[in-house]
């Protein structure tokens, strides 16, 4: 350590002529002083023990990057692990705008001197709703699990109903998170989880087993389209109608990178949409790169139970567009504890790189997107289903991602990805724990990052693998 | 402290609406056709997928190239004053983002990694994790941290859900339904504890600046499952009777949470376990130096005590040696408040702030934000129309201090808001006010923190004491600001009704269609 | 075409210079001190550096922290316009840069590599830069390139030094020591002519835009070293007769360079080897999507018949197989003419773009260069005041056209240079004038190329029209414009005297206190 | 390909549609038309041929990170190389500033519309010449070579005398340049290049050697601080004073690095200083980081022989300040053949970013870096002198550089560094070929990038490879 502390670099006024100067001010001696109203007995009596100060960006640098180095990423390996977090390719100029320093650091100003930024929310509500065809999109939430969550107590309160249809085949992941939404049932307000179940042949929802479910108490079911499995719910219509006989609400959660080619919810009777923001151009950083949507038609009832922050453009004192929160009050920034749930820093930022990657590959890009991903899926799906010991569970009416399932080759999914990893493949995620019923499956992702050179590696590498 | 104002105008663009752009037929963006052998395979896509299930007609989005979009973006980007000027916004730190993390979180090792991928493969991060929250036990004296938590509020809300998980092992979860919580606590904690289904019970602030014993003793019951508190809270007052109200909270039966968004000033002074806290907060996007994004992504690190582990959401991170494996959590978990382990890069980038700085470099910081804060207390009560919210309470504000333009108002109807509004035309950002409900008419809560230097403060005081002079002399102006920003303020239109709301550009062209019918 | 004008402003910050800034003792950046063992062995600095060659005074830079740094730079950056207007400026070829490149720029894979390194380590780079170079062959029909040059001119001055050491080893450099070119080439020809040793004839233009056989007939003689000639020129005027030209110079043993800095109209269309010339250039900070980084660093590719090859200045790549070496040049190159292989970053993001676009993309981006210039003078010759250069020659233009408002000047005494400071108040980037020497008065060169949009290009044009209309109903305005920006137009002060100039502030420092007393 | 050709991303106009509308506007049916002016016998009558387009950003990054994963980098190996292009650390606010797309992508403007980027230009002349204690320093040009080629024919100029004295050891890149810019013999303007020898003992000029070519004829004395095999000139100061003696130039050539400790070049008598400016912030791109500037007192004398732009700071009509080029008429641009040398593009966003290189560090970040720098190149040199077989050639007075002679190994520097290849080191340059004097001695360059750990494990490798 040099003799003299040196002013740390993210502190100017860590200087001890500016400090003496600012105490001076004060009139104290010391800064301790100014801790006067902490107790003596609450204080910490020793300096704390952290690893030494990295200073230097030099060595904090290096420091970090061998750290990192023990990482081995989706971009230098083949993966295929998709569920709730896809690798898609995020465009450069969607790291560009991710990384603008305006965008990047603050939080927020008054609508004038945030007019860039809010204006981008509204292009991002404003672009999303066309892909859904819905006129009230608000800004996102922290995942598509919450999401669900919010939209499902939505459901709750506008139908005055406490049970809750979900699929049985559903992402563990966001299940829980689901299942946290709907309170433990001992609270007063707990919500019911009733499952339905998928059809063994074809993986969809089974609609005999939906009728059974539905009935006067059920204030929604919630699904997904494509499904966790990665099916097409075709009769998603059906479902829909379903619902609506009963008075409940259709809740659908759905891929958005799908909707160049798929029919967007609201075209089949969905109330509410949410879904994933994530594969609009946001990198998967490990999980942190989820945002979640809520979305539904622009009728008061429905917008009146939103939770999350709402952008709406509106007209300044000069009549120019501007663009400023509405119903603020019924978010907990209005109302605490009267609130619609709750809402909080969530993942803004996300919604401008969305935004960004919406406008980038407009109505077409979105269809050849949604094309690429349909026709490589099924071509891997194809692949696969001629290996020895290799049964694709739902052969077709998928959209990025498919079940394969192993029993046949004797082997765990558990072992099989262990092997494929040694060769630098990262295998589909393993559903065997997840959904015992569908054996040792896997569930494989494909999308536009894989070639056609990548799916023919992966299954050069199961022929080897699942033959040995 | 004779600040020269700045001559400042934002950049001004008159940029259309994106929705307004484009041409049909432009391509911003390719993807390649499937290959000849997949096409040959499989077909087209429309073969593929249900005819009932195709899209049916064009999403009218924007159809613009490559360099029209960026140029648009970046635009907006301009018009978003966005912290390149002073910004004190209080109850959120603001803190200086150093770029090497930002960086790195660009790189393919942190941003293109799967969070189910084999625990191998995910050393790095794992490791970074697991000793983050080492270094979050050693602040805080709790014993185990948990990022799944994706903002301050869902930290906020995981705490609700912990207290139902361990009432219920209990057995007492139906009988304990309600949670104790202060006006001047964030909305976040009576919002989440409702939403996780508790009653709330909100305590005043007595003339001392935080709620008496007493109210506290007679809101605490066989009922209480738990109290969630700040301290100190935003008008920068420390209760020094929390041990106190800790003692009283467990001796009835309630867990204690600490929120600790307003770490900034106590860090290395304090330790929530130490003071009896179950558990607690930290707001990695605020006191950790992580990018704000404008409102996230964000982490609510949520620690607590070895007594509540049991409980935490999520899978743990469990060292064996020098490697990591992930742990589900056992039968006693709340599951998940989010998919994952939470926003893992903006962990990574405290990870690295926190390695900066070091211990002494945080309680450096800590020791300026409150030095600094007490400095401009003094300055700012010299400002016409400005006075602290409790003005009798003697003694010295921690990080930051509320005030009141109150007087302001009534001597010259100039309100908080057009304040700030006319504050953005001296280049300085908006500042925070206060959180609902106002307990102090007009109030405004600047927080200064680490990362400014006293010229920068001492420019944000001469700004707000022009503004307040120009209220005295010349309130038009004021009421009339900003006038040099991209654009004029919100007019008198309540956004709160339906046919004035529009939250998307096709609700928009709907609502203005009617309306000129 | 009736563009609405934007309503702009530039962001004005009022930025102190970075000299003024900061405070004794602060910090941006640390290096951390020796390891106890490197000080054990070997002591202090200052014990290892001779006494009379260590620094007595510390050098007088500001003091600053690192967020203050990086703040200061940024609110620069907001105040450079930088082209996040319309950039129109003609001779530059305004392109768009894609950022897949300028990121992949960054990567350590490009950013960390020494130039000394084995060639093993450096196989990705090599392989690019010789499939590159294949690439320009093929658009040019040259035999090899390099891409030492670090600028256009740097290419011209390359040519010269190519023409030195040919004419040496012919042991005729003494006798041909004159470089033909023409008063519409850049003025890089001519003075890296000089600067390589050579006389320079500058050839004049005749009534039909370009200088006579004649005139180059009776330049050439046995003293004649090389013709350096561009084509178009940057009125947008192609020389038909150019084949002839190439013939004439090549007779008299001169050797024929092609300055194809404006490529961009003629890409596909036609190749200088073709035509006859033994050497031309591409700048691929113009042509080929590389950032221009508002002047380099840059490369002037340059590329030569094989006739030229063993004058190339640097190390060639040679290929064998799938590996790529280095080979020095041999006894007849030039030797250099800067170190190593150029700016191979900028290669590389040439590379990429080249293939971004393809042989049907470079063939469509020339189409619409031409087009939309042609499309912009139909438009601009509306405006008034204004005239096109050399209005009696028929045809189209290139993909640029020189016009004048030697008219709007004469009819309202508002300059050029008025309209520029003019234009930027809405937006625009200024546009480039003319190099010298002005041959039409007060010239102006638009080029649109193929990046910008036709609703770009027609507000382009309607801010030009807005200008020269406010030149006509109210001079002063433009005659005291900018009034959008951060500051106002210089003032009359010539910087061409020595007690007005100050390159530093150290000097301006001591010439403004002089001027004081 | 698709039926309908796709509008390239790059070109809002490759749409049919506005083509069409632009042609009509002309009254042309075919883009052809317009080339009327270039007879058909100049014209390509085939397609370009080239590989074919990668239209898709995916593709694209994909095929150029497969590409450049064929090189391995100075920041994933430990690389000793210098001699002209240095691994030192580039603050992330450096990298940060250089990708600013206002930086970026321009061109120029008006002195008014580009205050931000003619300021910073200003800040970087102004804090290099705090640094070089000079009070002329121009915008940079190419490289040092460049640098130091034009400051050599400024002096040839001023002094009207065509001899120039350089060190015998000398970067030969550099060199080259240097050649280049003094013209061959044939040319009247040739500039005659005079070696002065090293000292065999200290590796500094030989002052002996100096006396016997300087004479009457000689325009300047170039010689470099630290030199080329990384020693300090300490006889500067002499050698500026024989020059003057003999009416010579004495143009130094320096790293600016070195300033926080060495004393800079017009402390001891220089007249031009010159230099690299890719130390101070600028990564090396593989040779693509290199920027050079020249810079002396300011009198009208030395500021009427630069070739490059000069940024001065002016007034505006309202008494602001701005900043615009100063004696533009005696560039290449002003008077074409009647120029100093010439000028062009050259390296200007690297002043920008070296501008913020320099305010980052400020005077102590400087003198840290100077002092870490010469301790570990020291106690670098110190290891490998250990080393049976390994030779420093001059012991000490060296700043970043120096050189290790491995004639007792039995083996040539071309071998040992396969060797250490192997290993993930790039030893040192090889001088062998470049200076036979030498013997088989390479140049090893230590910066802040080099930790103890690293040096360590360069003498333990060496340690291997010599003795095996
Ligand atoms: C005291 C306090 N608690 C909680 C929060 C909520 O944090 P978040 O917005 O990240 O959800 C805040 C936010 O400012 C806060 O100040
Ligand atoms: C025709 C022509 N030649 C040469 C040059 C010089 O190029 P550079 O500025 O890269 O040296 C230019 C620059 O605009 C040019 O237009």
């Amino acid at each position: 350590m040099p003799a003299h502390p040196r002013a740390h670099p993210f502190m100017p006024n860590s200087v001890p002529a500016i400090k003496a100067e600012l105490m001076a001010a004060l009139g104290i001696d010391s800064v301790d002083e100014l801790f006067a109203q902490i107790p003596q007995d609450h204080r910490l009596d020793r300096p704390l023990e952290l690893p030494p100060a990295l200073t230097s960006e030099a060595a904090l640098s290096r420091h970090m990057r061998s750290l990192l180095g023990r990482n081995r990423s989706c971009a230098d390996n083949l993966s295929f692990l998709g569920g709730g977090c896809w690798h898609h390719y995020v465009p450069a100029v969607c790291d560009e705008i991710a990384r603008r320093t305006e965008f990047l650091t603050p939080v927020w100003g008054t609508p004038s001197s945030d007019l860039g930024r809010n204006q981008a929310w509204f292009e991002f509500t404003s672009q999303l709703g066309e892909l859904l065809d819905l006129e009230l999109v608000a800004l996102p939430v922290y995942s598509w699990g919450c999401a669900a969550g919010h939209a499902i107590r939505m459901a709750s309160r506008l139908t005055d109903r406490r049970k809750i249809l979900l699929p049985r085949y559903l992402d563990p992941e966001r299940r829980a998170v689901i299942e946290t939404y709907c309170e433990p049932a001992e609270m007063p307000s707990h919500l019911e989880i009733v499952e339905v179940n998928g059809d063994p042949e074809t993986g969809r929802l089974s609609l005999d087993d939906l009728r059974t479910r539905l009935d006067g108490e059920t204030a929604a079911i919630y699904f997904e389209n494509p499904s966790y499995l990665g099916q097409i719910e075709s009769d998603a219509a059906e479902i829909a109608a379903l619902a609506r006989r009963h008075g409940a609400e259709t809740v659908v959660g759905v891929d958005p990178v799908s909707l160049g080619v798929l029919a967007p919810p609201a075209a089949y009777g969905a109330d509410i949409v949410v879904g994933s923001i994530q594969p609009l151009g946001i990198h998967m950083y490990g999980g942190g790169g989820l945002g979640g949507f809520i979305a539904s038609r622009d009728e008061p009832a429905y917008a009146h139970e939103y939770p999350a922050l709402m952008v709406s453009i509106a007209e300044t004192t000069h009549e120019e567009h501007i663009f400023s929160l509405a119903l603020m009050h019924q978010c907990s920034y209005g109302s605490r504890e009267a609130a619609k749930d709750w809402t909080g820093n969530s993942t803004y930022l996300y919604a401008i790189v969305a935004a960004a990657y919406m406008t980038l590959l407009g109505p077409e890009g979105f269809r050849e997107l949604g094309s690429l991903i349909v026709q490589r899926s099924r071509y891997a799906a194809s692949l696969l289903d001629g290996i020895d010991g290799i049964t694709i569970r739902f052969r077709d009416g998928f959209f990025k991602e498919f079940v394969a399932n192993f029993d046949d080759t004797g082997r765990t999914v558990a072992e099989i990805n262990k092997t494929l990893l040694d060769r630098g493949i990262f295998g589909g995620i393993d559903l065997s724990a997840r959904f015992p019923d569908l054996g040792q499956s896997a569930l494989y992702c494909v999308t536009e990052v894989h070639e056609q050179q990548d799916l023919d590696r992966l299954a050069a590498a199961l022929r080897e693998v699942c033959t040995r | 402290m004779t600040a020269k104002l700045r001559r400042y105008h934002a950049a001004v663009w008159d940029e259309p609406i994106v929705m307004e752009m484009g041409v049909p037929g432009r391509r911003g963006f390719h993807f390649p056709e499937a290959e000849a052998a997949v096409r040959d395979a499989i077909g087209t896509a429309s073969d593929l997928i249900p005819s009932t299930m195709q899209r049916q007609s064009r999403p009218e989005l924007p159809e613009m190239s490559e360099p029209d979009v960026l140029r648009h973006y970046l635009h907006l980007s301009q018009e978003t004053l966005g912290m390149m000027g002073i910004s004190l916004f209080g109850t959120c730190t603001m803190k200086y983002n150093p770029r090497l993390t930002e960086n790195l979180a660009m790189d393919s090792s942190i941003a293109d990694l799967h969070p189910d991928q084999d625990p191998d493969t995910m050393q790095g991060t794992l490791e970074i994790l697991a000793n983050f929250e080492r270094m979050l036990c050693e602040l805080s004296g709790m014993d185990h941290f948990t990022f799944q938590p994706a903002g301050g509020a869902d930290a906020a809300y995981t705490h609700a859900c912990v207290t139902r998980a361990y009432h219920a092992a209990r057995g007492e979860l139906e009988q304990r339904n309600q949670i104790i919580t202060s006006i001047q606590a964030h909305p976040c904690n009576p919002a989440t504890a409702t939403a996780a289904g508790f009653e709330v019970l909100t305590l005043m602030l007595e003339d001392n600046g935080y709620p008496s014993l007493d109210a506290l003793k007679s809101a605490v019951s066989e009922r209480t499952a738990a109290l969630m508190i700040n301290n100190p809270d935003d008008m920068g007052i420390y209760n020094p009777e929390i041990k106190e109200w800790v003692r009283i909270v467990h001796e009835a039966g309630g867990l204690c949470f600490y929120d600790h968004a307003n770490f900034n000033g106590v860090m290395s002074k304090i330790r929530a376990r130490e003071l009896g806290f179950d558990a607690c907060m930290f707001m990695l996007h605020k006191t950790f130096g992580v990018s704000k994004g404008g409102g996230g992504p964000a982490v609510g690190a949520y620690g607590c005590s070895d007594e509540l582990a049991d409980y935490l959401p999520g899978r743990r991170i469990v060292r064996q040696g020098d490697y990591y494996t992930l742990r589900d959590g056992g039968h006693l978990s709340v599951g998940r408040v989010r998919e994952y382990l939470g926003n893992v890069q903006q962990v990574i980038k405290a990870y690295a702030w926190t390695r900066a700085m070091g211990a002494e470099g945080i309680r450096e910081a800590s020791d300026i934000s409150v030095l600094v804060n007490n400095y401009m207390e003094k300055e700012l009560l010299k400002v016409p129309g400005l006075t602290r919210s409790h003005p009798d309470i003697e003694g010295w504000r921690i990080e930051m201090t509320r005030y009141s333009l109150g007087k302001l108002y009534e001597d010259t109807g100039v309100t908080v808001v057009d304040v700030s509004n006319r504050m953005v035309d001296y280049g300085v950002d908006a500042p925070w006010l206060s959180h609902e409900p106002w307990i102090v008419p007009q109030p405004i809560t600047p927080e200064a923190g680490e990362m400014w230097s006293k010229e920068d403060v001492d420019y944000w005081i001469a700004v707000l004491r022009q503004v307040c002079e120009e209220a005295y002399s010349d309130p038009d102006l004021v009421r009339n600001a900003p006038h040099n920003q991209a654009v004029h303020r919100q007019g008198p239109t309540s956004l709160d009704e339906p046919e004035n709301w529009a939250m998307t550009w096709r609700a928009y062209q709907r609502k203005r269609a009617t309306r000129r019918r």
